[in-house]
């Protein structure tokens, strides 16, 4: 019973360190058609600065992490809002290269960080709560899966709201469909897709500074480990839906525990069945927009 | 004659490198509605979205005396334009009061005129805009332009696709807005120019090949044939109203009115 | 089903508008006079004789081949450039012709590679003449890799656009982790799969011997380039790029387009596993890394790079590609750069970082690729619409 | 007859002696690569007297990058094969140490491989050495810290890769030899949750749990283990990597028992303080695999100046050499190459904000050598 | 089934999301007729000839296609057996030059479209097919050019070019004339009427009465889902309700 909880709560916690990676890329995706493969480094990038600054400011301490969580969101909206202003921006409308961008960009950067920081992790301390463990029913739960679910759920609730709420949103979906046509409107849908850019990578920033709580260092390959988990959750949840990648966060994070535990870690295994059986099911994966 | 709202001086236009629009030119008076025609292909969408900064252009234009053939497309739109563009382009994925809504550039939407003149399409606000049939897609993409205060309205084929009724509904609204901004218009519809337009501005080979007023045009059986390539009589035919008009409209030759503009 | 009631002409039919410029090269039928392809045959031929007498000759290059074409050293790098240009090729031939962008496109050199490697491995103990046994293994692992192809075709293929490749990926992935547990020991895990060579052909084992690896190398990229040819040129070929504009278009025109999608994935696969097999037998082993979705990554990298309008693109894409990659790290590690300030050294000490911006600008500034550049410098085209950043808009 | 075969025009006594090294100078393996590196620079000039030759002939050393790539390190191989290279050596990589081999029988050559420890190197052919430990070694002296293994239940936690594979079959064989039950917990490469495991392993109740981890994930392992209480239930058992790693231990440094293969201070030999003086005017520290870098140095002055130029003369004059080394004394075994070398017992202790290594004991040569292989 | 209906629909209905599209629509059409399709903007017209050609699968109803039921078929196998349509707005392969769109419709009649061993030839059949189609809709001078850089007019032209290459037995045009300038209109009602004059069935939708009365032997009139009439031209242009709710007032 106790492992079972433990592998449900674990496996949320997980989720949502991929929720903060998939949402990002889920925003960007589905309002702006650009597969992403940059988002990797947006994460790893913040978590560095975020790491560099944080621990000169109060290493191991909340007011630490606080630091390092606003400097890595920062930094990840800048690098992300960059990326959009001088590559993508370009290129707009043309999808594939888009994405081929992002991905010179991913093997440049990484490179570029493995020169800068080294190839071995760095690992980083954090405060004394997030080290410790809470009991629920008998199963020790690691007290930093509560901060990261904590985090995930108010990001979610941020990105639905502003893209319900403000004018952006429908800008910025609008934009995706025609973008000359929202120009034709007097919209200028660039500083739009900027801010989608921005978003994304904020989103990102603060995973990343997360994700080394988590695994308890920062490393050049940081991001690129939990990016191929965020694209699947964001394709099974529906490409451009937020709930949808949420909920497939978790299911894909909870089915993935269960099946290293109990199947003999066929984990990923059991992950990529599962992405090809819900497309293959459900072409547009599980909350996907009707195009 | 006051000022023109749009004066139009050697612009070019080109699309993927390939020159689809030479060296035109021609003014929109500051009311009335301005029709451009000419046949398939000869560059009517071109001049629109060229003026617009929708395609690589260069030459001079002027929107109320202030140069504007710089300026990126949403700024040009700013200052006062409205655009109707040819193949609807409305946005899919949105519901039609999302479309009007994302069109409003102010916070003074004229809702009431739209609802007045589109009750079909004030019925299916909230229906996806690309479950619409062509038609009514089509009066979403007027509504859009209407939607606001304009100085000047571009509107390209607004009735391409619609029901003959339908037809008479988006000439009557074209009209009620021409009495209040000047409209550059592009038409195929014989009946609807003649009922709207004043004066016209005819395209070939993507130049200005002649400029007067409407009724030099389309009173002149010999210049719609030379300029529109209509040989018989069937706009005529579906018109019986008009009886043909033997006002003998001083003709302008092409050369004398492109030495007008100068 | 979910085509719109109202207009179905699908202007955007999923990937159909993102597809990528077509092949200006001359087809027929097309504008094309007789001479071309005549002159290119020729031109064709030439450079395949060339090809194939390097190793007999001592041309150097020097920094961008390690040293005289006759060096095991520079047939081994040239060899293995054209194994990689002949499966760039394969993959242009799904995506840039057919529209279909996979990501699980490794997952069939790598079934060619590990297939024939555990092929080899499996008839080692059979007592039959050892040529008999190396054919067999080919022959083997020709048939495991269209079943395979067939089988993951038929179940991508009901999807399409991004989810087609999502799944191709999942797919590559599942291979990719079996690859890496090393199952029974059968692949050797992450430390790979090494050759067998008891039932080898001698002439193909040892540095001495690279030169004919070489050749073999050059014969598989020259059947991949006919077949591929034959294809694109066929009726077939011409129905996939249809497909690729408009697919809801062709069905009205009569034509099932998942047929000749289908044909295409197993072609370009079987394709793939017939370069994979040139590798395994090259590099004398296979490493886990090539049934990655990096792998795959580099494969579009390389055809991109190349110019994914062209066939012969993807043949350069290929060759540079590999060069540079080469070459880069003896860049990288050179006393000059070594002499630079932190800022340059870093980044220029880091092979992946050049190759990765590099990368970047071609895609930004040459959209026709490496192999587009004598069009841009015939018909001196402007780069495609980048926005004008105008000044009033301050 | 491919290169050194005996022919008469390189047997040329003052000719120089071409040795490539290949190894990852990028790659996510570099640092590693870097310290072996370091740590041949230095056996070299310790070999050498400083003079960088062996018997008045010069070494004409090439460094190549394999960037972890077993590809680019085959390409890299067969160039120099072809160039006529006398000698290979290198490699931090397991899976490239495997390719390398291969090349090295195939065409006739020496290879003597770097720190890679895979356990299927040893015997593998008769072209190829060793210059740093092996897993069973490492397993062997997990194995000192439980005295007699007889009637105990040792856990293996290890990843589900070639690497954690090997250590299970390593301990299974070696200690379940001696009479130890051993189970397996093997945990996928890409898993990044590891509670349930620690659980899985309290649930199991061993006397011993041999870790064998490596890469970045070790830090939230271990946070695992500790967060679950593993530690005061079973003595833990793991491999002591580099320095860097020192802090990927957290709070559990102080609970975990290390086998060690080599840190810097450990052995107190004569060639060590030579190492450490060398390594440190570098402005580099001796590290876990700079004795790999020193052995192999000490080999190829070995086989140049005994072997002369025959890849059989070189065999020859390494199988069954005896030589002084940073660990200590130091012997090629005969039948399959295994470097048969001391292990060590060490803990780490909180030195300031750091943690640093601490020598326990050191197991003998033959009390952890590995059982012939090939 | 009506032996000589060539295409028959039997109370075809469909519901999307609850919103009643078509509803109870019944209609024959004899093989050789040319029927003309209208009604106001949104009443189901381009919806119908989804339903017939199988972009759409209706929610009620048969489609009868030369007496037999294609309501399950596919698209593709419904153009096979001789279904050609157009587009409300032009539907092409923008990327291939004119000429290969249409060769492409051509091959798809001569069979072994898909051939991977069958080469398009300059001489073949299939490209003197896809020539003669474009001669006759006017376009053979923009055969080299690729399809996106045709103007609006051209590009209705060049649908129709496709379909005479297509060779089918029953058509649907969806608005022809949509956009086509009015001096290029007698052409393409010339081009229309020659598809028919080969014993081809035609169904067209069109807002131009013009053309329509013109052309057709009966008009089909829509109305909210729902067909109003099928009659003679003359006797539809005096229904009132035709004249109220789609013609409106005279010009
Ligand atoms: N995307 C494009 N690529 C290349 N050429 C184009 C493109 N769009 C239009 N053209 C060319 O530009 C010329 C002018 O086209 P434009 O659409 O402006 O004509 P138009 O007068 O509006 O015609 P229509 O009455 O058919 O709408 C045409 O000859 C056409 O071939
Ligand atoms: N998914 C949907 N949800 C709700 N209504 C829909 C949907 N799809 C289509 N409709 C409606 O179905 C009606 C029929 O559209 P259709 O395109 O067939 O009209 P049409 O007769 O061709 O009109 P037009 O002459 O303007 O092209 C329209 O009123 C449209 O709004
Ligand atoms: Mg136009
Ligand atoms: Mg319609």
């Amino acid at each position: 019973m106790s492992t079972v909880l433990l592998l449900v709560i674990t496996g949320l916690g997980l989720g949502a360190l991929y929720f903060l990676v998939a949402s990002g890329l889920s925003l960007i995706y589905g309002l702006m058609g650009v597969l992403n493969f940059a988002h990797g480094s947006f994460l790893t990038i913040a978590a560095f600065i975020g790491w560099e600054v944080g621990r000169r400011v109060s290493d191991g301490t909340w007011w630490g992490l606080l630091v390092s969580a606003l400097v890595g969101m920062i930094v990840g909206a800048v690098v992300a809002a960059a990326t959009e202003y001088f590559l993508i921006r370009r290129l707009y409308e043309r999808h594939i290269e888009q994405a081929l961008i992002t991905v010179g960009l991913a093997l440049a950067t990484v490179a570029l960080f493995e020169g800068i920081w080294g190839t071995d992790p760095i690992y980083t301390a954090r405060p004394e709560w997030l080290t410790q463990t809470t009991e629920i029913l008998g199963a020790k739960i690691p007290n930093d899966r509560f901060l990261l679910i904590v985090c995930a759920a108010l990001v979610l609730g941020g990105i639905v709201l502003f893209l319900r709420k403000t004018r952006y949103g429908l800008i910025i979906r609008a934009g995706v469909e025609n973008r000359s046509m929202v120009t034709a409107l007097g919209i200028d849908v660039r500083r739009s897709f900027t801010l989608v850019f921005a978003i994304g990578g904020a989103a990102a920033g603060l995973g990343g500074v997360l994700a080394s709580v988590y695994y308890g260092y920062v490393s050049a390959h940081l991001g690129s480990v939990l990016l191929i988990f965020a694209f699947i959750v964001t394709v099974i949840g529906g490409l451009g839906s937020l709930t949808g990648a949420a909920i497939a966060s978790v299911l894909v994070a909870v089915l993935q525990q269960f099946a290293n535990f109990y199947l003999g870690g066929t984990g990923d295994l059991v992950v990529v069945i599962a992405l090809a059986a819900v497309l293959l099911v459900r072409p547009r994966g599980l909350m996907g927009k009707v195009a | 004659m006051s000022e023109p709202i749009l004066v139009v001086d050697g612009l070019n236009g080109r699309i993927a490198g390939q020159q689809v629009v030479e060296d035109i030119s021609f003014e929109v008076p500051a009311s009335g509605v301005t029709a451009l025609l000419g046949r398939n292909g000869v560059g009517k969408t071109s001049t629109i979205k060229s003026i617009l900064g929708l395609i690589d252009r260069t030459g001079a234009v002027h929107l109320g005396g202030e140069r504007i053939d710089r300026l990126p497309t949403h700024r040009i739109v700013q200052r006062g334009v409205g655009y109707v563009p040819e193949d609807r382009e409305i946005f899919g994925s949105l519901s039609v009061a999302e479309n009007l809504r994302l069109a409003e550039r102010d916070d003074r939407p004229r809702r009431e005129l739209i609802e007045r003149l589109f009750p079909d399409i004030h019925a299916r606000r909230a229906q996806r805009a690309g479950t619409l049939s062509g038609g009514q897609q089509q009066m979403v993409s007027l509504a859009r332009a209407l939607v606001n205060e304009n100085r000047l309205l571009l509107v390209d084929e607004p009735t391409k696709g619609l029901a003959p009724r339908i037809v008479d509904e988006v000439a009557a609204a074209l009209a009620e807005a021409a009495a209040t901004v000047p409209i550059l218009l592009v038409e195929q519809n014989l009946h609807v120019i003649r009922k709207l337009a004043e004066r016209v501005v005819v395209l070939s080979g993507g130049r200005v090949v002649f400029t007067g007023s409407a009724a030099d045009l389309l009173d002149d059986e010999a210049r719609i044939q030379r300029y529109l390539g209509v040989h018989d009589a069937t706009d005529d035919r579906a018109a019986p109203a008009h009886a043909p008009d033997h006002d003998a409209a001083t003709a302008i030759p092409v050369a004398d009115t492109t030495e007008e503009l100068r | 089903m979910n085509q719109q009631l109202t207009d179905s002409a699908p202007a955007s039919t999923g990937s159909a508008t993102e597809a990528p410029a077509p092949a200006p090269d001359g087809r027929a039928g097309g504008a094309t006079s007789g001479r071309r392809p005549l002159v290119l045959l020729i031109g064709g031929i030439a450079l395949v004789v060339v090809l194939a007498i390097l190793p007999l000759l001592a041309i150097e290059i020097p920094g961008v081949l390690p040293g005289p074409t006759y060096t095991p050293g520079t047939l081994q790098l040239l060899a293995y450039a054209m194994l990689i240009a002949a499966l760039a090729l394969s993959y242009r031939m799904m995506f840039g012709l057919a529209g279909l962008l996979s990501f699980g496109h490794a997952l069939f050199f790598a079934a060619g590679a590990y297939g024939l490697g555990m092929a080899l491995e499996y008839f080692a103990p059979v007592e039959w003449q050892s040529e008999l046994i190396f054919l067999a293994s080919i022959v083997v692992t020709l048939i495991f890799g269209i079943v395979l192809a067939a089988t993951v075709g038929s179940l991508a293929l009901r999807v399409t656009g991004i989810s087609f490749a999502m799944v191709t990926l999942a797919f590559a992935q599942a291979g990719s982790v079996l690859i890496r547990r090393n199952p029974g020991g059968a692949t050797g895990g992450d430390e790979g799969l090494s050759l067998d060579i008891a039932n080898v052909p001698d002439a193909l084992v040892g540095v001495l011997n690279t030169r004919n690896l070489y050749w073999l190398s050059l014969g598989i990229l020259v059947f991949v380039y006919l077949v591929v040819l034959w294809v694109e040129r066929s009726r077939a070929g011409h129905v996939a790029e249809a497909t690729r504009e408009n697919e809801l278009r062709v069905r009205v025109l009569g034509i099932r387009p998942y047929q000749v999608k289908f044909l295409i994935f197993i072609v370009a696969s079987t394709l793939a596993a017939i370069a994979g097999m040139g590798y395994l037998l090259l590099q004398s082993g296979a490493s886990p890394r090539v049934a990655t979705a990096d792998f795959t990554l580099t494969i579009l990298v390389i055809v991109v790079l190349g110019g994914v309008g062209y066939r012969w693109g993807a043949i350069v894409g290929g060759i540079v590609y590999t060069l540079l990659d080469q070459r880069l790290t003896a860049l990288a590690g050179s006393d000059f750069i070594a002499g630079l300030p932190a800022v340059l050294r870093v980044p220029l000490s880091e092979p992946l970082f050049i190759l990765g911006t590099l990368f970047i600008l071609v895609v930004l500034f040459l959209p026709g690729g490496i192999a587009g550049i004598p069009q841009r410098i015939r018909t001196g085209r402007k780069q495609h619409p980048v926005e004008s950043e105008e000044a009033a808009d301050a | 007859p491919t290169t050194s075969g005996g022919d008469a025009e390189s047997t040329d006594a003052g000719a120089p002696v071409s040795v490539s090294m290949i190894t990852s100078q990028t790659g996510p393996l570099a640092a590693y690569g870097e310290a072996y590196t370091k740590g041949f620079e230095a056996g070299l000039d310790y070999a050498t007297d400083g003079t960088g030759t062996v018997d008045g002939r010069e070494l004409d050393i090439e460094w190549l990058d394999d960037q972890g790539n077993p590809d680019t390190a085959v390409s890299l191989a067969k160039d120099v094969i072809g160039q006529g290279t006398q000698i290979i050596a290198g490699t931090v990589v397991s899976g490239i140490a495997t390719a390398l081999a291969e090349q090295a029988a195939q065409n006739k050559i020496l290879y003597i491989s770097g720190p890679a420890a895979t356990d299927a190197i040893t015997g593998v052919n008769e072209y190829t050495f060793r210059s740093g430990r092996q897993t069973f070694q490492d397993v062997a002296t997990a194995g000192t810290f439980i005295g007699d293994p007889e009637g105990k239940k040792v856990v293996v936690f290890a990843q589900d890769t070639a690497f954690g594979q090997g250590n299970l079959a390593g301990v299974q064989a070696v200690l379940g030899g001696q009479g130890a039950t051993v189970e397996g917990v093997l945990v996928a490469e890409d898993a990044t949750e590891f509670t349930p495991f620690a659980q899985q392993l309290l649930a199991a109740s061993p006397d011993l749990v041999f870790v064998a981890w490596a890469g970045a994930s070790s830090g939230a392992m271990w946070t695992a283990l500790s967060q679950q209480g593993v530690f005061d239930a079973v003595p833990v058992v793991t491999g002591l990597g580099d320095v860097a790693t020192y802090g990927a231990y957290g709070d559990a440094s102080a609970d975990i028992s290390f086998l060690n293969h080599y840190f810097g201070g450990a052995s107190g030999t004569d060639a060590e303080t030579a190492m450490i003086e060398h390594l440190e005017a570098e402005g580099a520290v001796a590290d876990l695999f700079s004795p790999d870098g020193f052995v192999a140095a000490q080999m190829i002055v070995q086989a140049v100046r005994e072997g002369g130029d025959t890849v059989d003369g070189m065999i020859g004059a390494l199988e069954g050499y005896t030589f002084d080394s940073v660990k200590g004394e130091i012997t090629v075994r005969e039948g399959d190459h295994a470097v048969i070398q001391p292990m060590y017992q060490a803990k780490l202790v909180q030195d300031g904000a750091d943690w640093v290594p601490e020598l326990i004991d050191t197991i003998a040569a033959d009390q952890v050598a590995p059982p012939a292989a090939g | 089934m009506t032996d000589h209906a060539v295409l028959a629909l039997e109370h075809i209905g469909l519901r999307i999301g609850g919103a009643r599209i078509l509803e109870d629509v019944s209609l024959q059409v004899p093989a050789g007729e040319m029927l003309g399709v209208i009604g106001p903007n949104g009443a189901g017209k381009t919806t119908l000839f989804n339903v017939i050609s199988g972009v759409v699968r209706p929610t009620e109803g048969t489609v009868h296609l030369d007496g037999r039921d294609v309501t399950q078929q596919p698209i593709h196998r419904r153009a096979a057996a001789g279904l050609g349509r157009t587009f409300q707005t032009s539907s092409l392969f923008p990327a291939l030059t004119v000429l290969e769109n249409v060769r492409l419709a051509a091959q798809a009649h001569t069979g072994h479209a898909t051939s991977v061993f069958r080469t398009p030839r300059r001489t073949d059949a299939a490209t003197a097919a896809a020539r003669t189609a474009l001669a006759e809709v006017g376009l053979a001078d923009r055969a080299g050019t690729a399809a996106a850089g045709l103007a609006h007019g051209e590009k209705r032209k060049l649908e129709i070019a496709m379909l005479i290459a297509m060779d089918p037995k029953v058509i649907l045009l969806d608005e022809p004339m949509a956009g086509v300038a009015s001096g290029d209109m007698p052409a393409i009602t010339e081009v229309i009427r020659g598809l028919h004059r080969g014993g081809r069935t035609v169904l067209m939708v069109e807002h131009h009465m013009e053309v329509v009365l013109g052309l057709v032997d009966r008009v089909a009139v829509m109305h909210h889902g729902e067909l109003l009439a099928v009659d003679t031209p003359e006797a539809v242009m005096a229904n009132p309700t035709v004249q109220s709710a789609y013609l409106g007032e005279p010009v």
